[in-house]
C-alpha cells in the first residue's frame, strides 16, 4: 500500500484540478460529493497503508518521487512514519467530515464547486505538509496551505472585509515564514541538505554553537505565523470572514497545527537546544491565556472558537516546548476533533440564523436544533477538559508533563492551569447564551435544524471528541508507543510515574474545569440584564478583552501606518525626487549646455559655409606646414 | 607651344566663365558663364591627353548637367535677380578675412616657401602611361576599381530613385 | 542552426513588408504565424541540446577579419532558456496587440526585428557582434515605445533609448580597450569570447573594464539606482513592449553579467561581490517598498521587476550552485510572469482604459476568469512553492546564504514585501463590490487571450513542480562558469555552495 | 609642355571664385553652380597631378567624380525643385528652420 502513497496526494489534488477546470459542468451537489469522495478515498489508503504501524512492525520509510532542486538536495519524497501517519488520517479524516458538511453549509452558492475545488486543493497541499521527507518539500506545502487559506478566507470575495482578512492572513503568514525560510537557510548551510533523515542523523555533529537555538528559534517564528501565536496571530480572528467550513478544517483542525508539527517534526534539533524550547514553551502559555482572556469577552460566536484555537494552539505549543511531544500531537489530535466540532456545530448555527453570528441575538436555541446543540455540548466539555471527554486526557496529560519537568515549568504549568479554567468558563458562555435562555432573536429568523448532510458530520466527530482521548491515557498509552519510532532517540517529557501527584494535578484540572465551567453556566443562565451587568462590572478589563486588548490597532500604528508612510516617501520623494531627480538633472544640464552654444547655429547655410571654409584653410595650412 | 597658346586661351575662358558665374545676377548668366569654364577646362583635359575625361566633361557636364540647370532656372523663373546688399550680418566681412587669409598665406607659401606643386613629381612625362585613351581608362576602371564602379552604379540608381520621391512629394498632397 | 535562428525573424519581418501597406488585416496574423517559426526552432534546439557545458552548435564565419571581427553564436544552457522564451514571447506578444489601431505593419515589423535582435544578443560570443545586436535592439524598442505608448510616450523612449545607450558607450569603450590589449599581447586582433577571456589583465584595467561592462548591464536590469528608466518605459509602452521589455530585454542585463562579466573578469567580479551584491538587494527592498504605494498597475508591476531582477543578480553574484541556478532559471521565471502580469495590465486596460488601481474594484465578480488569471501570475510571482517563482527565489536564497549570509536574509524580506503590494493590489482592483459603473459592464477574456494566458500559466506549473526540465540543461553551463572563476582566481566556494557538497539522502557512509 | 603647377594655380584660382561664389551668393541655383566650378577644379587638379606623376588612376578618379557629380546635381536640383514649390524662393537666406 506504500507504492501507493502519493495517491493519498494526488487524489485531492486530481479532484482539486477536475472541479477547477470541469467543475461548472457538474451540478451542485454532486461536486461536492465528488470532491468528499477524493479525500474520503485517500482517508482509506492512509489507514491501510498505517496498519503495521498499528501493528508496531513496521520502520519508517522514505518513497522518492522525483528531482526537484538538486542543487539544494530538495527533491519530492514522501516520509511515512507514525507521525506523517497520524497527522495524514487527521487530515484526511477530520477532512472528509468537513467535506461532507460543507454541501450542505455551501448549499444555493453560486460558486459551489470553487469551493471544493480550493477545499480540495487545501487538503492535498496539508498532507504535502505533513507527508513531505524533507524541509523544502514541508515548506512547499505549508506555503500551499497558505495559498488555500487565502482562497478560502477571501472566498467572499466581494465582501471588502473578507478580501481584507485574507491579504492579512498571508501576509501575517508571510512575515512567519520569512523566519522559517531563514532558518532553512541555516539548516542547508549547516547539513547542506534539507531531507529529514539527513539532518536528523548529523543534528548532534552539526550543530555547535548556537545554531541549534538559532534554527530552533527561526522556526518558532515560523510556526508562530502559521500556528497564530503571539505576536503573529492576529490573522487568524479575521480569518473567521471565510466561510464556516473552513474555519473548522483549515484555522481550527489541520493548518494552524502545521507550526506544532513542524516544532515536533524537529525534535531532534530541539533536543540541542534547551533554550529554544523554552522559548516555545513561554510563546505557548502566554498565547494560551492571552487568548483565553480575549475569548472571555467576544460577542462573536466564531471569534471566541477563533481565540479558543489561538489559545488551545499555545497548549500545544507549551508540550512541544516542554518537549512532550507526544503529548502534543495527541492534544493536536483530539483538538481537531472537538474543535472542528465546535466550529462545525457553529456553522449549523449561523446556518440556521440566517449569517446571523452575534451570540447576544442568540439563545434558546436547544429547541429548535437538539442534535447541534448536544453535540457542540459534547464538544464544549471536551474543549473545557472535562473528564473522560478527549480534551481532559490530551490536556491534562500536557499540564502533567509541564509539572513534571519542573522549574521555569512550574510557572508555565500555572498559567496553563488558569488558561483551562478560562476555557472551562467562556465555552460554557458560548453555549448558554447560543442554546439556552430565552430567544434574543427577531421573529422573522426560523432558526431550523440542520439538514442530515450536516448532522452527521457533527455526530461523528462528537463521537471522536467522546472517546478520541482514551488512545493515550496514563493507563494504556498506546498513542506514544505508535509514535514512538519516529522520535527516537528524542528524549520526550513525560508525565511523573508517581500516581498520587499524577492523580493530584488530574484532580486540579477537573477543578479548574468544573469551576470555569459551573461559573460560566451561572453566570450566563441568568436573563441578559443579569449577565450583562455581570460583564460590565469586570469594566475597564472587559472592554480591552472585548476589543482583543487593541492588538490590531497598535500593529496599525507602529507598523503599518509607519510603514505606509515610507513606501509613499521613498516612491514619491525619494524615488520620483532624487533618484529620477538625477537623472533628469543629468538630461537638463545637458540641454543648458545646449542652450548655451545654440546661437552658433544661426540655420543660414552661407555661413556654416564661411566657417567650414576656414577651417578647410586651417587644415591645410597645418598640412602645408608639414602636417603632424 | 602650342601646349602654351592652348593653356593660356583655355585658362583665360575658365577664369572669365567662372567669374561670370559668381558676379551675375541673373542665373541664366551664371549658367552660361559655367558653360564656358567648362568648355575651357575639357580643353585643358584634352591638353593633357585625358580624352575620354574630355569627352565625358562635355557630354555628361556641359550637355546633359547644363541643360538640367537650365530647366530648372526656367521652371523657377528667369526674372528672378538676386539684389546686390548681403543681408546676413557680418557674411562679407568674414568671407573677406578668409579669402585675405588664404590669398596672403598662397602668396606667403609661393614666396617664401620651398614648395613643390605636386611634391613626387618625377621628371620628364611618359606620353603613353598617361594617354587617356578609352581602353587605358576602361582596363583600371574594370579591375582595381570594379568596386566602386559598381557602387557608383548602385549611387545613380538611388539618386534617380530619390529625384523621383522629391518630385512626386508635392502631388501627393494635392 | 543558430544563424538560422537570428535569420527567421528578419526573413518574417521582410515578408510582412512585402505585403502592401493597405491590406491590414493581413499583416498582425502573418506576423503571428511567421513568429511561429523561430518557436519551433527553438524548442527542436531546446530538445536537441546536450546537457553539457560548453557551446554548442556553434556557427562561426569571418566578418572582418583585419579586426579579428565573426560572426560567431553559439548556445550553452545559461543563453539556451532565453532563447527559448524570447521566441516564446513573441508570438504572444504580437497576438496581445489586436487593440493597436494604427500602423500595424511597421509595428509588426519591428517586433520581429526585435526579436532577431534579442535572440542574436543572447547567442553571440563575438563581443563586437554582441554590442551589435544589443543596440540594434533599441531601435526598433525605441519605436514601439515612442509611436506606439500612451501621453509620455516621447519622454520614455528618449530616457530609455539615452540612458541604455549611456551605458552601451561604456561596455563600447571597454569592448575597444579589450581587443586592443589582445593585439598587445597576441599581435593579432579578436572579440571572441574566448580570446578575450584568455587575456591577462592587469588588476587596474580589470577593475575598470569590469565598472564599465557591470554600469552597461546594470543600467538594463536594472539595478539600483540605475533603475527609474523602467518604471517610465514600462508605463508608458504598449503591451506587447511592456510584455518583451519586461520578459526579455532586462534579461540582457542579467544575462550579460554572467556571461562576460564573469567570464572576462573573474577577479574583478570577485571583488565586485560585495558592491553588487549590496546593489541587488537594496533593489530587492527598495523595488518592492516602493511598489507598495504605486497607483498605477503598471508602474507597480515594473517596480516588482526592479525588486525580482535583484534576486537574480543576487544569485549570480553569490557564485554557488545554488544562486546560479536560481539566477539563470529566475530568467525564465520572471520573464514568464511579469509577461503574464503585463499581458494582464494590458487586457484590463483595453477593456477599462485606465491602469489606475483606484479606478477599478470588485472586477473579480465581473471578469472571474482574468481575476483567476491575475492572482495565479500573481502568487507565482510572490513565489508560491509549486510554481515557478519559488523555485528561483528558493535557489537564490538558499544558494546564496553560505555565501552571503546578512545580505541575504535581508533580501529574504523581499519576498514577504512581495506579498503585500502584489496582494494589496488585488484586493484593491478585484475584490469587493463593483462599484463604478464602467466596471461592472466588463467582458471577460476571450477565447485569444485565454490561449495567450494559458500556455504562460502551463509553464509556470511546470517549472514549479519539475524544474529539472530546465536545470538539467543549466547546470554543466553554471557549474562552469563558478569552476571558471575558481580557476581564475583565489576565490572559494562556501560550503555547501557546490552541488557536490549536497547531501542527498541515502548516500551517508 | 607647361609647367604642372601652373595647372595648379589655375585650378586654386577657380576653386576660390567658386568658394566665394558659394558664400556670397544667396540663389540656391547659382551655389550650386559653384559648386561645380569646384568640382571642376578639383578635377583639374586630379588631372594634371596624374599626368606628372605618370599615372592613369587620376583620370579614373576624374571619372568617378563626374558620375558622383551627376547624381548631386540631379538630387539637389530636386530639393531646389521641392522647395521652391513649396516656399516660391530660391534664395538659402529664407531657410533658417534648423536655426539652434
Amino acid at each position: 500500500m506504500i507504492d501507493l502513497l502519493w495517491l493519498v496526494i494526488a487524489l485531492p489534488l486530481g479532484g482539486a484540478a477536475f472541479l477547477h477546470f470541469f467543475g461548472r459542468y457538474v451540478r451542485e451537489p454532486l461536486s461536492g460529493w465528488l470532491a468528499s469522495a477524493a479525500i474520503g478515498t485517500a482517508f482509506f489508503i492512509a489507514a491501510i497503508a498505517a496498519v503495521p504501524f498499528f501493528q508496531g512492525e513496521a520502520e519508517p520509510s522514505t518513497i522518492p518521487i522525483w528531482e526537484w532542486m538538486p542543487a539544494l538536495g530538495a527533491n519530492f519524497e514522501l516520509l511515512w512514519d507514525p507521525l506523517a501517519a497520524l497527522m495524514t488520517l487527521v487530515v484526511t479524516g477530520v477532512g472528509t467530515l468537513i467535506h461532507v458538511f460543507a454541501i450542505g453549509y455551501m448549499h444555493g452558492d453560486e460558486r459551489f464547486h470553487r469551493f471544493f475545488t480550493n477545499l480540495n486543493l487545501f487538503a492535498a497541499s496539508m498532507l504535502t505538509l505533513v507527508l513531505a521527507g524533507n524541509y523544502a518539500m514541508l515548506f512547499l506545502g505549508w506555503e500551499l496551505v497558505g495559498l488555500c487559506s487565502y482562497l478560502l478566507i477571501g472566498f467572499w470575495h466581494t465582501r471588502p472585509t473578507a478580501a481584507a482578512a485574507a491579504k492579512k492572513a498571508f501576509v501575517v503568514n508571510r512575515i512567519g515564514d520569512l523566519g522559517f525560510m531563514i532558518g532553512l537557510m541555516v539548516v542547508f548551510a549547516t547539513f547542506s541538505t534539507f531531507s529529514y533523515s539527513g539532518i536528523f542523523e548529523r543534528a548532534g555533529e552539526e550543530l555547535t554553537g548556537g545554531l541549534a537555538t538559532a534554527i530552533g528559534l527561526l522556526f518558532l517564528v515560523g510556526a508562530a505565523g502559521k500556528s497564530a501565536q503571539i505576536p503573529l496571530y492576529v490573522w487568524l480572528p479575521d480569518a473567521m470572514e471565510g466561510p464556516t467550513p473552513v474555519s473548522a478544517l483549515i484555522h481550527a483542525a489541520t493548518m494552524v497545527t502545521a507550526g506544532v508539527y513542524v516544532i515536533a517534526r524537529s525534535a531532534p534539533i530541539y533536543e540541542f537546544t534547551p533554550f529554544a524550547s523554552t522559548v516555545v514553551a513561554s510563546v505557548g502559555a502566554l498565547t494560551a491565556i492571552w487568548a483565553a482572556s480575549i475569548a472571555l469577552a467576544q460577542r462573536d460566536i466564531k471569534k471566541v472558537l477563533a481565540y479558543s484555537t489561538i489559545s488551545q494552539l499555545g497548549f500545544m505549543f507549551l508540550a512541544v516546548g516542554a518537549t512532550a511531544y507526544v503529548a502534543g500531537i495527541f492534544h493536536l489530535m483530539t483538538h481537531a476533533f472537538f474543535k472542528a466540532l465546535l466550529f462545525l456545530g457553529a456553522g449549523s448555527v449561523i446556518h440556521a440564523m440566517s449569517d446571523e453570528q452575534d451570540m447576544h441575538r442568540m439563545g434558546g436555541l436547544f429547541r429548535k436544533m437538539p442534535v447541534t446543540a448536544v453535540t457542540m455540548a459534547i464538544g464544549a466539555l471536551a474543549l473545557a477538559g472535562i473528564p473522560p471527554l478527549a480534551g481532559f486526557w490530551s490536556k491534562d496529560e500536557i499540564l502533567a508533563a509541564d509539572f513534571a519537568r519542573g522549574g521555569w515549568f512550574y510557572f508555565l504549568w500555572i498559567i496553563g492551569l488558569i488558561t483551562a479554567l478560562l476555557t472551562a468558563f467562556y465555552i460554557t458562555r458560548l453555549w448558554v447564551l447560543v442554546f439556552l435562555g430565552e430567544p434574543r432573536w427577531e421573529e422573522k429568523a426560523h432558526p431550523h435544524e440542520s439538514p442530515r448532510v450536516m448532522t452527521l458530520p457533527l455526530i461523528a466527530l462528537a463521537a471522536l471528541s467522546f472517546v478520541g482521548g482514551l488512545v493515550n491515557t496514563p493507563f494504556r498509552l498506546t498513542l506514544e508507543h505508535f509514535l514512538e519510532p519516529s522520535f527516537e532517540g528524542v528524549h520526550i517529557q513525560h508525565a511523573t510515574d508517581d500516581w498520587l501527584t499524577l492523580a493530584i494535578l488530574a484532580g486540579l484540572s477537573i477543578l479548574a474545569a468544573a469551576a470555569g465551567a459551573g461559573a460560566g453556566y451561572l453566570a450566563y443562565r441568568r436573563p441578559p440584564e443579569r449577565w450583562r451587568r455581570f460583564e460590565d462590572s469586570f469594566e475597564p478589563l472587559w472592554g480591552t478583552w472585548e476589543q482583543a486588548y487593541g492588538v490590531d490597532d497598535l500593529y496599525g500604528l507602529t507598523l503599518v501606518t509607519p510603514g505606509r508612510r515610507l513606501a509613499e516617501a521613498a516612491a514619491f520623494s525619494f524615488d520620483a525626487g532624487v533618484v529620477d531627480g538625477a537623472v533628469n538633472g543629468v538630461g537638463r544640464v545637458v540641454r543648458g549646455m545646449g542652450d548655451w552654444i545654440r546661437p552658433l547655429q544661426t540655420g543660414f547655410v552661407r555661413n556654416y559655409g564661411v566657417l567650414f571654409l576656414a577651417g578647410a584653410v586651417v587644415v591645410v595650412a597645418w598640412l602645408v606646414a608639414g602636417g603632424s | 607651344m602650342v601646349e602654351t597658346i592652348l593653356f593660356v586661351l583655355a585658362a583665360a575662358g575658365a577664369l572669365a566663365g567662372a567669374v561670370t558665374v559668381v558676379l551675375a545676377r541673373n542665373p541664366i548668366y551664371s549658367a552660361v558663364g559655367l558653360l564656358g569654364t567648362l568648355f575651357s577646362v575639357a580643353v585643358l583635359y584634352v591638353v593633357q591627353l585625358a580624352h575620354l575625361v574630355a569627352a565625358v566633361q562635355v557630354i555628361v557636364y556641359a550637355g546633359a548637367v547644363m541643360t538640367l540647370f537650365l530647366f530648372v532656372i526656367m521652371l523657377i523663373g528667369v526674372d528672378k535677380e538676386e539684389k546686390r546688399e548681403e543681408n546676413l550680418p557680418r557674411q562679407r566681412l568674414w568671407v573677406g578675412a578668409v579669402a585675405g587669409v588664404i590669398i596672403l598665406f598662397a602668396a606667403g607659401v609661393a614666396v617664401f616657401g620651398d614648395f613643390a606643386w605636386v611634391p613626387a613629381a618625377t621628371g620628364p612625362v611618359d606620353q603613353e602611361a598617361t594617354n587617356g585613351t578609352v581602353q587605358a581608362i576602361a582596363e583600371p576602371l574594370f579591375t582595381d576599381w570594379v568596386l566602386a564602379f559598381e557602387a557608383t552604379a548602385l549611387l545613380l540608381t538611388i539618386a534617380a530613385a530619390g529625384a523621383v520621391v522629391l518630385a512626386m512629394f508635392r502631388r501627393k498632397r494635392n | 542552426m543558430l544563424t538560422a535562428l537570428v535569420l527567421l525573424p528578419v526573413v518574417a519581418a521582410i515578408v510582412v513588408m512585402l505585403v502592401p501597406g493597405g491590406r491590414r488585416e493581413v499583416h498582425l496574423p502573418l506576423g503571428i504565424a511567421l513568429s511561429i517559426f523561430p518557436l519551433a526552432l527553438a524548442g527542436y534546439l531546446f530538445w536537441v541540446f546536450e546537457p553539457a557545458a560548453g557551446f554548442q552548435y556553434v556557427d562561426r564565419v569571418t566578418w572582418y577579419e583585419p579586426w579579428g571581427i565573426d560572426w560567431h553564436l553559439g548556445v550553452d544552457g545559461i543563453s539556451l532558456p532565453m532563447v527559448v522564451l524570447t521566441t516564446l514571447l513573441v508570438p504572444i506578444a504580437l497576438a496581445a496587440s489586436t487593440s493597436i489601431d494604427r500602423r500595424i505593419k511597421e509595428f509588426v515589423v519591428y517586433t520581429l526585428f526585435l526579436e532577431a535582435g534579442l535572440i542574436g544578443a543572447f547567442l553571440s560570443l563575438d563581443l563586437f557582434l554582441f554590442f551589435v545586436f544589443f543596440e540594434a535592439m533599441l531601435i526598433p524598442m525605441y519605436f514601439i515605445i515612442g509611436i506606439w505608448g500612451s501621453e509620455r510616450r516621447i519622454y520614455a523612449a528618449m530616457k530609455f533609448l539615452i540612458y541604455t545607450a549611456f551605458g552601451s558607450a561604456l561596455m563600447l569603450a571597454a569592448i575597444i580597450g579589450l581587443a586592443l590589449t589582445h593585439v598587445d599581447q597576441t599581435g593579432s586582433a579578436s572579440f571572441a569570447l574566448s580570446d578575450l577571456a584568455a587575456l591577462d589583465l592587469s588588476v587596474g584595467a580589470e577593475r575598470l573594464f569590469f565598472a564599465a561592462f557591470a554600469i552597461a548591464f546594470a543600467i538594463k536590469v536594472p539595478l539600483f539606482p540605475f533603475h527609474t528608466w523602467l518604471p517610465d518605459a514600462h508605463v508608458e509602452a504598449p503591451t506587447a513592449g511592456s510584455v518583451l521589455l519586461a520578459a526579455v530585454l532586462l534579461k540582457l542585463g542579467t544575462y550579460g553579467l554572467l556571461r562576460f562579466n564573469m567570464a572576462l573578469f573573474p577577479e574583478a567580479s570577485v571583488d565586485a561581490i560585495p558592491i553588487m551584491a549590496i546593489l541587488a538587494v537594496i533593489g530587492i527592498i527598495y523595488g518592492a517598498v516602493v511598489a507598495i504605494v504605486q497607483p498605477d498597475l503598471k508602474k507597480l508591476v515594473a517596480y516588482s521587476s526592479v525588486s525580482h531582477l535583484g534576486f537574480i543578480v543576487l544569485g549570480t553574484f553569490a557564485l554557488t550552485s545554488g544562486g546560479l541556478q536560481g539566477a539563470v532559471i529566475q530568467n525564465v521565471n520572471h520573464g514568464l510572469t511579469t509577461g503574464a502580469l503585463f499581458l494582464l495590465v494590458g487586457m484590463i486596460y483595453d477593456r477599462r482604459h485606465t491602469k489606475k488601481i483606484a479606478d477599478f474594484g470588485g472586477l473579480q465578480k465581473t471578469v472571474p476568469l482574468l481575476a483567476g488569471f491575475f492572482l495565479f501570475m500573481t502568487f507565482a510571482s510572490i513565489g508560491l512553492p509549486g510554481l515557478n517563482g519559488f523555485i528561483g527565489e528558493f535557489l537564490v536564497l538558499m544558494g546564496s546564504f553560505p555565501a552571503l549570509p546578512s545580505l541575504t536574509v535581508i533580501a529574504a524580506l523581499g519576498v514577504v514585501l512581495a506579498a503585500i503590494y502584489l496582494l494589496w493590489a488585488y484586493e484593491r482592483v478585484f475584490t469587493g463590490v463593483p462599484d463604478k459603473d464602467e466596471n461592472k459592464a466588463l467582458s471577460d477574456l476571450s477565447a485569444r487571450e485565454i490561449a495567450l494566458l494559458a500556455p504562460l500559466a502551463a509553464l509556470i506549473v511546470v517549472i514549479g513542480i519539475y524544474p529539472g526540465l530546465l536545470l538539467d540543461k543549466i547546470t554543466p553551463s553554471t557549474e562552469a562558469v563558478i569552476d571558471h572563476v575558481v580557476e581564475q582566481t583565489d576565490f572559494v566556494v562556501p560550503e555547501p555552495g557546490r552541488i557536490a557538497d549536497v547531501h542527498v539522502a541515502g548516500d551517508e557512509g | 609642355m607647361v609647367d604642372v603647377g601652373w595647372y595648379m594655380a589655375l585650378a586654386a584660382a577657380l576653386f576660390l571664385i567658386g568658394a566665394l561664389g558659394m558664400l556670397l551668393r544667396r540663389n540656391a541655383l547659382v551655389m550650386f553652380m559653384c559648386i561645380e566650378l569646384m568640382l571642376n577644379a578639383v578635377n583639374l587638379t586630379l588631372i594634371s597631378a596624374g599626368r606628372a606623376l605618370n599615372d592613369l588612376d587620376g583620370q579614373v578618379a576624374v571619372f568617378f567624380i563626374l558620375v558622383v557629380a551627376a547624381a548631386e546635381v540631379v538630387v539637389g536640383l530636386a530639393i531646389i525643385v521641392a522647395i521652391f514649390r513649396r516656399r516660391a524662393t530660391a534664395s538659402v537666406d529664407e531657410l533658417s528652420e534648423l536655426r539652434g
